[in-house]
């Protein structure tokens, strides 16, 4: 059943070359049905490809973490889909297959199909990084992608050697002896390109800033989302939890450096596209601190951080004569950055307070300094973009569609909610975090007790 | 030449002479004399009698030396700045008739013209001991009420007027380089 | 409580949207839920805690009602409800009336919330939502003010993110964050933990009343916001800071956490008195300097604040209150002073001190304000202000910190050079030719104006009501209270009686006015009509001197170090590191991606393997 | 009873004072060999000053002028000569000084008010150098006022029964007499006033009866400086004794300004700053550690 | 043996991308590292002495080689093959719009 969520996407996509202009209207159906098989499903679910048994097939896992990051992320999509106006013509193809890419990517249970889905959305992603014509940005962004894919397929290809097995759970349930380092350092280079680490992330702000509204929309909410899934689970439950200070180490320097960056930016898109870099450092640091609340917190992070971005792109791509004659949107946009410093009221100071006492209860006392100080820049770099937005002076209005105008006002509304009343994102967080924590219990769903 | 003046008039009057405090308008060669005066040969301050700086605070109006055109404005200008009482002193011959300089186009030969003058000193200049002379007589006539110029210009304002404007002549442009 | 702060915060919604219909509407319900809730404030019984929302595990917030809210509340109050009355025509001016009001209403019920918060981590989401409201008011003013805000945020934000940092330390340790039990556990804590607790949350007052390192956002943006909000900013958001070092000093036991030295005073608040002393010299030397006259009265409040942190930091029984006294006066001054400041800025649109004069035959009601608000501030009998600076005079000279002492009369001689500078350049003096229209400003902001002027005279001549108040402050946190009658107020080293020097103030007034009746009478002269040394003069705006007032005195300290440039230089070392990163990391070509690539996996396998 | 003593004090302070100018500027006179004015001259000068008819630049001149005078009346009230102490207990030595700012305030305020740069030029200079001498002062006051524990003025005086505190303290007595000097607006500190730079400075608008109260005001505060450097430094005394204590103050006071130039205004502050805050603090540096005579 | 060829490989593949300024040659590094990972991928299933793994009657199934590794590397290929397709048609698009391939003249071209 929940193979459909990849089969189906995949199959519009194909088809959707052969008759343009199809892919635009099934996309909104086809996430619409992948909502529906998701509200239907009833977790944990191991679908096993081809009927080979679990460690010997390809097997497609739906835990409650699993669970979750697909409806966040098809969700995204939907919201996507809601927004014709930005996707420029042809890139229904590429949004169809990323869709696919992102839903094999994270329900799959396969180290190696894992990898495949993550070139599929690394192709995707170049194309994406085109768009506007930014060949030389996509072109950076595909040698160093190319690169990491190949330590990623190394990293798969020594925990075969070591394991014995590409199946996460089996890998999981196996010792690997002496490769446990060389397997975990691939990864990290692997998946640091995508998480956006510095220093492997170079490629984040060319790309970002490209000029085109759906390049960063989609691969700094969905993608980001589904790769900081994926690193939890790889570094977490397969793992179990080894070299998770190197993360921990590189995700701090990266919110500083993030920061530290956006600061000097002088354009919009390029000062968010470093704040994106830096809010993915944080998640990254907080799962790497490896209990339960600091990964709730880094969840709901995320959660807040995509929520915000969604509204913070669209509208910074959208809006060149500031907010003056469109102050709703202004207000969505005010709302989303709030969230992002995390003012009280908004849904990114529950995170942040979360991730900051986890990480005093686990004794660490410099992630909450280093958040607080990228605290601090973030809101000097935000503010100042609202107030000069806000400031502009204009007697037009920036054609802004209405349906992106009314999206981004539920979000920022959302955002607001969740500032008060967080549990909606915090059980979902909270969920992602238990079953990814729960190496045990994702062992045993998946290979049966064997 | 004398007014009726109340009792507390005489008694200020009194006190006038015996604190009178002097603002020197020092264009010519006179004001010379005026150092050794004040100090310690002949001593002004035992009168009562010292420099002040600026004429709301002064009494006597020293006039020391010849005036022009462009002097005689800024006289009568210092001079209508003073608080009642007021004298006048014109020092030296070219108050009175413009000294060496009576010829000139620009030299303004009798003071008294503009503003009334109380007493002059003669001499080219005078002496220490003519000026003495001329403070105790200036005193007396104080404390007799003789020394009227302040209201004899009060009284003649429109004659006092009339002749500044025969010598200064009508003013047409305002700014600090006319007038 | 919570009923009340609900109130507020649903009642600033609707204040809003009463705004949108009709502002005038919007900011008689601003005035009427002020006074409500001033009311209200004498309906609570003092000690009465209420829990609310959970925001971490195990951890209700609460609210609790003590003396110091009480004072504290009553304060802000006051200054909130002048400044909205003067509102009701100063707002007609100023572009986007519903949303100001509606901040001013979200922070004035925040700024109650802080000060009812029975928690540490209560007190931080009310802090920072009035912060947040407060930084989108201070870039609605001039041009300037949109840098201003950034800079208030920025040192805002460093001073609360390390009070937040203090409030989980607290919470790790002790797993409680109601302030009453944490005194309790504090209080027997032996580690240098206390210190770094203290010190941190000691940032947040610092920062919020510009004591000195944390102090440079004062000057741009007093000067360049809204000019009712600086009023707003210097009674209301300030005296937060003060409620914040009141906290540090007084409700965490200084005296009992820490080794007491010289003068029976924690080691811990010599660190805060030597802060408070730099604060009133670099306060005040600054001030001298300024031109504009609100950023000349926003360098005066750091110097006040450094009057207020030492009184508090004593913890002497005279010291202390003339610390919450002086934060009372300070409020009320300033707020006196802004207002003023604003009538005139309303009327002439400037606040160069050098492109204003002789507005006292315009504006002579706000001119006595003025006056009045200045010889509060600068600490001259009649007024209040003079008791609190009188207080902590006698609290610095009785245990013979001689230096702190010395700070202290600099400041308070200082304060009468600066606070005369825009009374001479302003008010007195020539008028300016452009300003003869000028005309006395609108009722309703007099009203506020001259209100104030009463209770400063009021409380100058008998301050008892509020000694009472300070005295039942003292009362709760185990400071010995103050003695004092209505009118006297009594030290070991000596008492004075406010009344008596009153009434001779006011014999010697006397007598002068007789002495002028009695002599003749004096001839009225137009200003133009001046010892000029017998030149003439045309333009009678030229012969007024406020242009570098006390040039010879700036003089002096010319080349003087600046923390704000300093600030300026981290800013620009950071942008700088970002050009940096961006240049080498980012902008890259695929070569430096591979090889910073390369480096990580060399790096991690030299580290790890 | 209260309203007798403030009568006494106040009209000694009229007369005294008034009488004690006069006798300076014969001094003054008799060192640069002149014979000198007589003794009751500044009475005269008082008189005919406020008998004249003058000009008033407005309200604020008139009031700065009534304010100026009042804060140094009621100021005086407060302070005690010898035993002549209108409110004991009440003369704070704050009190004093502070009410004492009440009188140049209005001074200040009203002759900036009369719109002349060269008032503000003088009233700027002499706030100026009120920020030199006062802090100097005040330590050194601070120094006693902790030797004593006690910072009532009469008390002060009655604790030095047995010594002086000119002899306790003579560094301290030293600084509170150089900053006396400042506080008289005596030559080498008479920058505000300096009559051939800035035309008298404050007082150049003054006519009449504006100038005779402005004097008035300044032979009062004269009165209110000396009084206090006497009671606190020199044991105040009875009535008569008093007086002729600060007799001496006084002529020593004119004899020194009668013999120096004038510092510039920066030079001024620079000087208190340097010299006499340094020994303040030496001074109460040897207070807090018990070395007092 | 076939470790160390791969090994060089990838150090061939890295140097050139590290020191040539030709985006097609960065190109050609990229596929060069790719073959080299799946050279080595290959390599890891290759046991000495042991055959393919064809099914039949006559060959023992404990004879074969791990046949997964070589299932991956075709996969890897396919992969590979689309990224290097894309990577060139972004390399004409670079050409149409910066006019050079050279790394420094683009940058300069970008400012």
């Amino acid at each position: 059943m929940i193979s459909l969520m990849i089969a189906i996407p995949l199959l519009f996509a194909f088809v959707s070359i052969v008759f343009k202009g199809l892919a635009k209207y099934a996309l909104p159906f086809i996430v619409l049905l992948n909502i529906l098989i998701l509200l239907i499903a009833s977790t944990p679910v191991v679908e096993n490809i081809g009927g080979w048994k679990a460690p010997f097939g390809i097997s497609l896992v739906l835990d409650d973490a699993s669970y979750y990051v697909v409806l966040v992320v098809n969700l995204i999509f939907l919201l996507l889909s809601l927004i014709p106006q930005i996707i420029d013509k042809g890139y229904d193809t590429i949004i169809l297959l990323l869709l696919t890419s992102t839903n094999g990517l994270v329900l799959t249970g396969d180290l190696f199909n894992s990898f495949v889905f993550i070139e599929i959305t690394a192709a995707a992603a170049y194309i994406l990084a085109y768009h506007r014509n930014n060949p030389y940005g996509a072109f950076k962004y595909l040698i160093i992608g190319g690169i990491s894919g190949s330590f990623y397929l190394l990293g798969t290809i020594f925990s075969y050697v070591g394991a014995g097995s590409l199946n996460m759970a089996h890998i999981s349930n196996n010792s690997f002896g002496q490769l446990t380092a060389a397997i975990a350092i691939l990864f990290i280079l692997g998946l640091g390109v995508e998480a956006k680490l510095f220093p492997l992330a170079g490629w984040v702000p060319d790309v970002y800033a490209s000029g085109s509204s759906l390049t960063p929309t989609i691969l700094g909410t969905a993608i980001t989302f589904a790769i900081m899934y994926l690193t939890g689970r790889i570094f977490i439950t397969v793992l179990h939890g080894t070299f998770l200070d190197v993360l921990y180490i590189l995700g701090l320097l990266t919110v500083i450096v993030g920061e530290v960056a956006a600061l000097r930016q002088d354009k919009l898109l390029r000062a968010l596209a470093y704040s994106s870099i830096a809010q993915a450092g944080l998640v990254v640091a907080a799962i790497s601190l490896n209990n339960i609340d600091s990964l709730t917190g880094a969840y709901f992070h995320s959660m807040n951080d995509l929520t915000a971005k969604f509204i913070l792109f669209p509208i910074a791509t959208v809006v060149i004569k500031g907010f003056e004659k469109d102050r709703l949107a202004g207000f969505a946009f005010s709302v989303a950055s709030f969230s992002l410093i995390g003012f009280p009221l908004f849904a990114g100071f529950r995170s942040k307070l979360l991730i900051i006492s986890s990480a005093f209860s686990a004794g660490n006392y410099i992630l909450p300094a280093v958040l607080f100080f990228a605290s601090i820049v973030e809101a000097a770099y935000l503010l100042k973009w609202n107030i000069k937005l806000w400031f502009e002076k204009s007697d037009t209005s920036n054609n802004i569609p209405w349906n992106l105008k009314t999206i981004v006002l539920v979000l920022s509304i959302l955002l607001l909610i969740i500032g008060i009343y967080p549990d909606l994102y915090l059980d979902a967080s909270r969920k992602i975090a238990q079953s990814i924590l729960d190496t045990q219990g994702y062992i045993n769903s998946v290979l049966g007790g064997i | 030449m004398s007014y009726e003046r109340t009792i507390w008039e005489k008694i200020a009057d009194n006190l006038r002479s015996r604190s009178m405090w002097m603002l020197h308008y020092c264009t010519g060669c006179g004001a010379v004399e005026l150092p050794p005066s004040m100090t310690s040969r002949f001593d002004m301050e035992r009168l009562g009698m010292g420099p002040m700086a600026t004429p709301r605070q002064a009494d006597i109006f020293l006039i020391t030396g010849y005036l022009s055109v462009k002097t005689l404005r800024r006289v009568i200008y210092t001079y209508e700045q003073m608080p009642d009482p007021k004298y006048v002193v014109g020092f030296g011959s070219c108050t009175i008739n413009g000294g060496i300089y009576y010829d000139s186009y620009a030299t303004i030969n009798r003071v008294d013209y503009y503003i009334p003058v109380d007493l002059y000193i003669a001499g080219c200049m005078p002496r220490p001991e003519a000026i003495f002379e001329a403070f105790t007589e200036l005193m007396r006539m104080i404390r007799k009420g003789e020394a009227i110029g302040w209201k004899k210009y009060k009284e003649n304002y429109e004659w006092y007027k009339q002749n500044q404007l025969k010598s200064l002549g009508e003013v047409y442009v305002h700014d600090e380089f006319h007038e | 409580m919570s009923q009340l702060l609900l109130i507020l915060f649903i009642g600033s919604f609707l204040v809003y949207l009463l705004t949108r219909m009709n502002w005038i509407i919007g900011v008689l319900a601003n005035i009427g839920l002020a006074i409500y809730s001033f009311y209200r404030l004498f309906t609570f019984k003092v000690g009465t805690s209420e829990s609310i929302f959970s925001l971490i595990v195990n951890q209700n917030g609460t609210l609790v009602y003590s003396e110091l809210s009480k004072f504290f509340g009553i304060i802000s109050l006051i200054v909130a409800i002048s400044v909205y009355f003067f509102l009701i025509n100063w707002l007609e001016k100023q572009k986007n009336r519903a949303v100001f009001n509606f901040f001013l209403a979200l922070i004035t019920a925040s700024t109650l919330g802080v000060f009812f918060s029975g928690d540490l981590l209560t007190l931080y989401i009310f802090w920072e939502i009035m912060l947040l409201f407060s930084v989108l008011l201070v870039q609605m003013g001039k041009e300037d003010s949109k840098k201003a805000a950034l800079n208030y945020l920025t040192i805002s934000l460093i001073g609360s993110y390390m009070y937040l940092y203090a409030v989980f330390m607290l919470w790790n340790r002790y797993g409680t964050l109601v302030i009453k039990d944490i005194v309790q556990k504090i209080s027997v804590e032996t580690s240098i933990f206390k210190w770094a607790v203290l010190i941190l949350i000691a940032a947040a007052g610092i920062a919020k009343s510009g004591i000195f390192p944390l102090h440079t956002w004062l000057r741009t943006t007093q000067g360049s916001s809204p000019d009712a909000f600086s009023a707003i900013l210097a009674g209301q958001l300030e005296k937060l800071g003060a409620y914040m070092l009141v906290l540090t000093v007084a409700v965490f036991p200084s005296l009992k956490m820490f080794p007491v030295l010289y003068g029976g005073i924690p080691v811990f608040n010599y660190v805060l008195i030597v802060l408070g002393m730099i604060s009133i010299l670099i306060g005040t030397l600054m001030a001298i300097k300024q031109n504009d006259m609100k950023m000349l009265i926003a360098y005066s409040t750091v110097s006040n604040s450094g009057y207020i942190l030492i009184g508090l930091a004593t913890m002497d029984k005279i010291g202390f209150a003339g610390g919450l006294f002086h934060a009372f006066n300070h409020a009320i001054a300033s707020v006196m002073i802004f207002l003023s400041f604003a009538a005139v800025i309303y009327r002439t649109k400037t606040s160069k001190i050098d492109e204003m004069g002789g507005l006292i035959w315009k504006m002579p009601l706000t001119f006595i304000t003025y006056l009045v608000g200045i010889i509060s501030l600068a600490g001259i009998p009649p007024m209040s202000g003079f008791i609190s600076k009188w207080m902590i005079f006698v609290v610095l000279v009785k245990k013979g910190m001689f230096l702190t002492a010395a700070a202290a009369f600099i400041g308070s001689v200082g304060s009468f050079l600066y606070v005369f500078r825009p009374l001479a350049g302003v008010f007195l003096g020539q008028l300016k030719s452009k300003h003869k229209d000028v005309k006395e400003v609108p009722i309703f902001m007099l009203i506020p104006m001259l209100v104030l002027v009463v209770i400063t005279v009021f409380f100058g001549v008998i301050p008892g009501p509020v000694l009472n108040m300070i005295t039942a402050v003292e009362k709760e946190l185990n400071i010995q209270p103050l003695e004092h009658t209505m009118t006297v107020i009594k030290s070991s080293v000596g008492q004075w009686n406010t009344l008596t020097v009153f009434t001779m103030f006011a014999v010697g007034f006397i007598i002068a006015f007789i002495l002028y009746m009695v002599f003749p009478k004096a001839k009225r002269i137009p200003l133009t009509n001046q010892y000029t040394a017998g030149e003439f003069l045309y333009n009678y705006d030229l012969y007024h001197y406020s242009t570098r007032f006390y040039a010879f005195f700036e003089r002096l300290y010319e080349k003087h170090p600046s923390v704000e440039k300093l600030y300026e230089m981290f800013g620009k070392f950071f942008k700088d590191i970002g050009e940096f990163l961006n240049r080498w990391f980012y902008s890259a070509s695929p070569s430096a991606y591979l090889l910073w690539f390369s480096i990580v996996l060399l790096a991690i396998f030299w580290v790890r393997w | 009873m209260t309203i007798f003593k403030v009568a006494a004090v106040l009209l000694t302070g009229f007369f005294v004072g008034l009488t004690l100018e006069g006798i300076a500027r014969k001094i003054i006179a008799r060192v640069q060999r002149r014979y000198g004015p007589p003794w009751y001259q500044n009475f005269i000068d008082v008189f005919k000053a406020l008998s004249k008819h003058g000009f008033s630049h407005g309200w604020i001149f008139d009031f700065g002028v009534l304010m100026a005078l009042g804060g140094v009346i009621a100021t005086l009230s407060f302070v005690p000569l010898g035993n002549l102490v209108a409110f004991p207990g009440l003369d704070n030595v704050f009190v004093v000084l502070y009410l004492f700012a009440v009188g140049a305030l209005g001074m200040a305020m009203g002759m900036v008010g009369s719109g002349n740069p060269n008032a503000s030029i003088g009233v700027a200079r002499a706030l100026t150098q009120m920020l030199g001498y006062e802090v100097p002062y005040l330590v050194s006051l601070a120094a006693i006022i902790f030797y004593y524990k006690t910072s009532s003025i009469s008390n002060l005086m009655n604790l030095q029964a047995d010594s002086w505190n000119l002899f306790k303290m003579p560094i301290g007595a030293a600084v509170a007499f150089i900053s006396l000097m400042g506080m008289l607006g005596k030559k080498p500190f008479d920058t505000p006033i300096a009559p051939a730079e800035i035309a008298s400075g404050p007082m150049v608008e003054l006519s009449s009866k504006y100038m005779g109260l402005l004097m008035l005001m300044h032979t009062f505060s004269i009165f209110v400086e000396i009084s206090l450097f006497v009671d606190i430094f020199l044991g105040g005394g009875s009535y008569l004794v008093f007086l002729l204590k600060f007799t001496v103050v006084w002529i020593i006071a004119t004899l020194i300004s009668a013999v120096l130039p004038r510092f510039r205004i920066e030079q001024v502050v620079k000087f208190y700053w340097r010299v006499p805050l340094g020994l303040a603090f030496l001074q109460a540096f040897f207070v807090l550690i018990g070395w007092v005579f | 043996m076939i470790y160390y060829i791969s090994i060089i490989l990838i150090g061939i593949g890295v140097y050139g991308l590290l020191s040539q300024k030709n985006l097609f040659k960065h190109l050609i590094s990229l596929a060069l590292i790719d073959t080299a990972i799946n050279l080595f991928i290959v390599s890891t299933g290759y046991i000495n002495g042991k055959e393919a793994p064809i099914y039949s009657e006559f060959t023992p199934i404990a004879n074969f080689v791990d046949p997964l590794p070589q299932a991956l590397v075709l996969t890897a290929i396919v992969i590979g093959v689309g990224v290097l397709a894309l990577g060139a048609a972004m390399l004409i698009k670079i050409k149409e719009k910066y006019g050079t391939l050279n790394v420094e003249e683009i940058r300069r071209g970008d400012k």
